[in-house]
């Protein structure tokens, strides 16, 4: 439905009109005519061009690009006969010399090496459509260190494992064994037989020889005074006063404080001299430290110790 | 006209260059042995019914968020911890004019996990450091393991 | 950002801020490449440069991940950008359009007689944008200005097809110094503000001559 | 031709089945691939099946270098050096006095610089058609050698060989076996590019050193090994056994009495037998035998 007014009013209008009526005159062309906002056109005589293919030629590959790793002597591939096929794998007995890190690398060197065989078969299989396996071969040697590398890890630390339950029955001959030894070196071959008393305390009791590798630990702790006792044993022999200590200690250093004392003296007479002042002090004032603060005690010890080792090796 | 003899016939250079007489669609001799295959080959991850998953090995290292989003849970993302000190000289194979080394075990029943064996090593550690063993010789083919 | 879904004068650009530049975006997948005036894209320029979409020349789609920038074109003034822009256009209706015959007889085919193709990917749709891109310039009567790449690679052999031509433009190349996929607004951005630079030195030059030879 | 075989293993069980072939079939298999294959890629001597392979010196016997005879053929008599070993079928291939054949070779596997169809192949011999051919003192004129040709090889004990790089068995003649022939001395080769030199081989720069401190690091055993491996099973304690193993089912009431009479029966005293015993038995034997005699 066509609402009333409005169909009025343009009906009206219509009604209105007839051809004798004039049209209204064109207004006047204006003077203050904005001018337009767009004047560019696209041009007229444009010309469909052959593409620009991109130039290789442009690039230039530094030496050391990272994507080099997978090519051997930057040859797409190489031939048959630059292949090595003489060469054989590792094998276990020879990898058991390796230590972890030579044997790490080795894993590495080989993975590289891998990764450029399988590149140049993928090639020689996919692009040229051949069914040689030169490459395929020689990566298989290559597998079979890798899988031996493993079997050498897994080895060692299965022979770690199980040497380490069965220790509790050895270790007391072990160090008296070592005791005995020890002991009895002439004066003459000190620093040999204190270098090793410094690979027993690494191999017995975990100490590193660089005070700041230390976790201190139940180990740790007791292995520090039995280096110290055996330090005290060594020397007492050769003086007075160090015996006298000995003997008066019981023969064994059980406080953890007066065995870092000895332990961190330097392996000569005079030092552990000092130390024995030093431990007489403190049992003179009666401190001593109680068996179930050990652990955080030498800990708090030990950093001390390194912060100063720090500061000196920055300072100097 | 006489035949050609027989006894020659399949050693003439021409029959004997055309000798497999199946051909390829194209027309050129085929050397195989069958062409026809099998399509009894495992499933794709594309194949099998809506519960079946085949995965690359390649996911699972985080979680799907609401909205579609994924956190990366980044204990679970593989890490390449390389070497500190990486020794460049060696290389993945060994010599061919090396010989092969052996490890001999005798006395040790139990080979290389011997835990006698390794309390013997402790001690020729604490007693000679860091000494080179005996296979360390190139002519040195046996060694105590 | 959003890109203006219409044609934008060169007026309105300097008035919202934008540099005078051209803006060309490949696509990752198929090769295809949009032409803009602002550094962003939208569905509205999709529609207007791909009239004729058929199975070889699919219309692409707005996913942010699979444009990248191929190309930012340097000019002199706001009018030249929309010039070249508007050359950029009318030059991809020519191919797709009307002069269809020509362009698919300048493609490279493959043994089937198709547009040579990898997958999804044309390289030959790249390849043609920076011929045109050449073309718009030098029709539209650009003297100087700056092409920035984002390789060497693309721009192809400057000895043969550029200097010829355009013997005054110049070209570099977009850093790519770090994540550049990732970062990639934000050097479009840095680019654009050096424009301006550029483009506010020129007239201030510009005016200093004029006051002088006044 | 586009080929992705070798990146997965799709298929390769049926690949090996068709590898396998069923015993009956074998012949018949051959020969079709004897029909099929072109006359320049057919072997002069069978090829052998991968386990009827040679590996050891011992079963080779000759080694490259070696100076043979051949015993049978249109070459019998001739004399000539190993020149390498064929693994496909077992046999020998000799230098340029050994036996030839000459085929047609279609062009597509010419090589370069080749312009005919026929090429000349040396072919392969068994080792059943050789023998070994050594220079040993002459008897009759002492100071001076004389060429003879061995009928049978022994093998007699082992030492390491420096030339091979391994352990050799000692080839003695059969029937004088204080002869030994020596082996050839294989050709000398530098070490190839992916060789370890040996002295860096064979530097330790491992040793034991701890038993407090793990020499691998912890986080490099999860590479080397999977805990969770399910070929790996725990080890059972006391507790999970006794979980696992049935328990004993109580007895009834009839067994524990008859239990209960046997002990009683065990404990009892046993009776022995006394002498008015055996005299009892004796007169009861006696009685009846008496009746029945």
């Amino acid at each position: 439905m066509i609402s009333a007014r409005r169909s009025l009013h343009v009906t009206a209008r219509a009604w209105a009109r007839t051809k004798y009526t004039k049209p209204k005159p064109k207004p006047k062309a204006r003077l203050n005519v904005r001018s337009p906002m767009q004047i560019t056109h696209h041009d007229n005589n444009l010309q469909v061009t052959a593409p620009i293919p991109p130039a290789a030629a442009n690039i230039t590959t530094p030496d050391d690009h990272p994507l080099w790793q997978f090519f051997a002597d930057k040859k797409y591939l190489r031939k048959f006969d630059e292949l090595d096929v003489d060469s054989r794998p590792w094998t276990i007995p020879e990898l058991r010399r390796k230590s972890f890190e030579d044997l790490h690398s080795l894993w590495y060197t080989c993975l590289k090496e891998r990764n450029v065989l399988a590149r140049e078969n993928h090639l020689l299989k996919n692009d040229i459509g051949s069914n040689q396996d030169s490459y395929e071969t020689v990566s298989e040697k290559i597998r079979t260190t890798m899988w031996r590398i493993r079997h050498v890890l897994s080895e060692r630390d299965w022979a770690f494992k199980l040497a380490q339950q069965e220790f509790g029955s050895e270790k007391e001959v072990f160090l008296q064994e070592f005791e005995a030894e020890f002991l009895e070196a002439p004066t003459a071959e000190d620093e040999e037989v204190f270098e090793k008393l410094s690979r027993l305390q690494y191999s017995v009791f975990g100490i590193s020889e660089y005070i700041d590798e230390n976790k201190v630990d139940r180990a740790f702790v007791d292995g520090m005074k039995y280096v110290a006792t055996l330090k005290l044993k060594k020397f007492a022999s050769r003086q007075k006063e160090v015996e006298d200590l000995l003997q008066q200690s019981n023969n064994s250093i059980s406080d953890a404080g007066e065995a870092f004392v000895l332990f961190t003296a330097e392996n000569t007479l005079e030092s552990v001299n000092e130390a024995c002042d030093v431990i007489k002090e403190l049992r003179a004032k009666n401190s001593s430290v109680s068996r179930y603060e050990e652990l955080e005690i030498v800990g708090g010890y030990v950093k001390q110790l390194a912060a100063a080792q720090d500061e000196k090796t920055t300072s100097a | 006209m006489r035949p050609s003899p027989a006894t020659l016939f399949h050693e003439s250079p021409l029959s004997l260059l055309t000798r497999p007489w199946k051909k390829n669609r194209d027309g050129t001799l085929f050397y195989g042995v069958s062409k026809s295959g099998n399509n009894r080959t495992p499933l794709t991850t594309k194949q099998g019914n809506k519960t079946m998953y085949k995965g690359t090995r390649s996911s699972g290292i985080g979680r799907h968020t609401r909205y579609g989003g994924y956190t990366i849970q980044w204990d679970k993302v593989r890490t390449y911890v390389t070497p500190k000190n990486f020794n460049t000289e060696l290389k993945p194979l060994v010599s061919h004019n090396l010989p092969e080394l052996r490890h001999s075990f005798s006395g040790y029943q139990k080979g290389a996990l011997d835990s006698r064996l390794y309390f013997e090593k402790l001690k020729e550690y604490v007693k000679n450091g860091k000494a080179q063993g005996e296979a360390t010789d190139v002519k040195c083919y046996v060694e105590r393991g | 950002m959003v890109a203006p879904a219409r044609f934008r004068t060169a007026q309105w650009l300097k008035k919202a801020g934008f540099a005078p530049q051209v803006f060309l975006f490949r696509n990752l997948e198929s090769g295809q490449v949009i032409y803009s005036q602002v550094p962003v894209f939208n569905q509205h320029q999709i529609d207007a440069l791909f009239q004729r979409p058929d199975w070889a020349n699919k219309k692409p789609s707005t996913r942010r991940d699979i444009w990248r920038c191929m190309a930012v074109v340097d000019l002199r003034s706001y009018e030249e950008g929309v010039h070249v822009y508007q050359n950029l256009c009318r030059l991809r209706y020519l191919r797709d359009v009307t002069q269809v015959k020509k362009a698919d007889a300048l493609r490279k085919k493959n043994e089937d007689g198709h547009v040579w193709y990898s997958a999804q990917y044309r390289p030959t749709y790249t390849q043609e944008a920076v011929a045109d891109l050449r073309e718009a310039l030098s029709k539209a009567g650009v003297a100087q200005g700056q092409i920035h790449w984002e390789d060497r690679w693309r721009m192809g052999d400057v000895e043969k097809h550029w200097s010829p031509v355009l013997p005054q433009l110049q070209h570099s190349v977009i850093s790519r110094l770090g994540n550049s996929a990732r970062e990639q607004s934000v050097i479009m951005r840095e680019l654009g503000e050096r424009a301006k630079q550029e483009f506010a030195k020129l007239r201030e030059r510009e005016n200093a001559a004029r006051e002088l030879s006044v | 031709m586009s080929g992705y075989q070798h990146l997965s293993k799709a298929g390769s069980r049926f690949l090996k089945q068709v590898e396998r072939r069923p015993k009956h079939l074998v012949d018949h298999f051959k020969k079709f691939e004897e029909k099929s294959m072109p006359s320049f890629l057919v072997p002069s001597i069978p090829r052998v099946e991968n386990d009827q392979k040679f590996q050891s010196v011992r079963e080779w016997v000759f080694m490259p270098g070696d100076r043979v005879v051949i015993t049978r053929g249109r070459w019998k008599g001739q004399i000539s050096v190993i020149q390498q070993h064929d693994k496909e079928t077992n046999g020998f291939i000799l230098d340029e006095n050994g036996p030839t054949k000459t085929v047609p070779v279609p062009k597509q596997f010419w090589s370069e610089g080749q312009n005919s169809h026929m090429v000349t192949f040396p072919i392969a011999v068994e080792k059943k058609d050789l023998k070994l051919v050594a220079d040993i003192d002459d008897p009759a004129a002492p100071g001076q050698t004389k060429t003879v040709a061995v009928r049978d090889i022994v093998f007699k004990g082992s030492y390491f060989d420096e030339n091979y790089k391994q352990r050799m068995p000692f080839r003695c003649v059969s029937g004088q076996e204080d002869l030994v022939i020596p082996w050839p001395r294989p050709e000398p080769k530098a070490d190839a590019e992916l060789a370890t030199p040996a002295e860096v081989a064979r530097e330790q720069t491992f040793w034991v050193e701890s038993i407090a401190k793990n020499p691998i690091p912890e986080g490099a055993l999860l590479t080397v090994r999977n805990p969770h491996s399910k070929w790996r099973r725990g080890t059972l304690s006391a507790r999970d056994i006794a979980k696992l193993v049935a328990p004993k089912m109580p007895l009834t009431k009839t067994k524990k009495a008859y239990i209960a009479e046997q002990k009683e029966l065990a404990a009892a005293p046993r009776r022995k037998l006394t002498s008015e015993d055996k005299e009892l038995i004796g007169s009861k034997i006696f009685q009846h035998l008496k009746q029945h005699l």
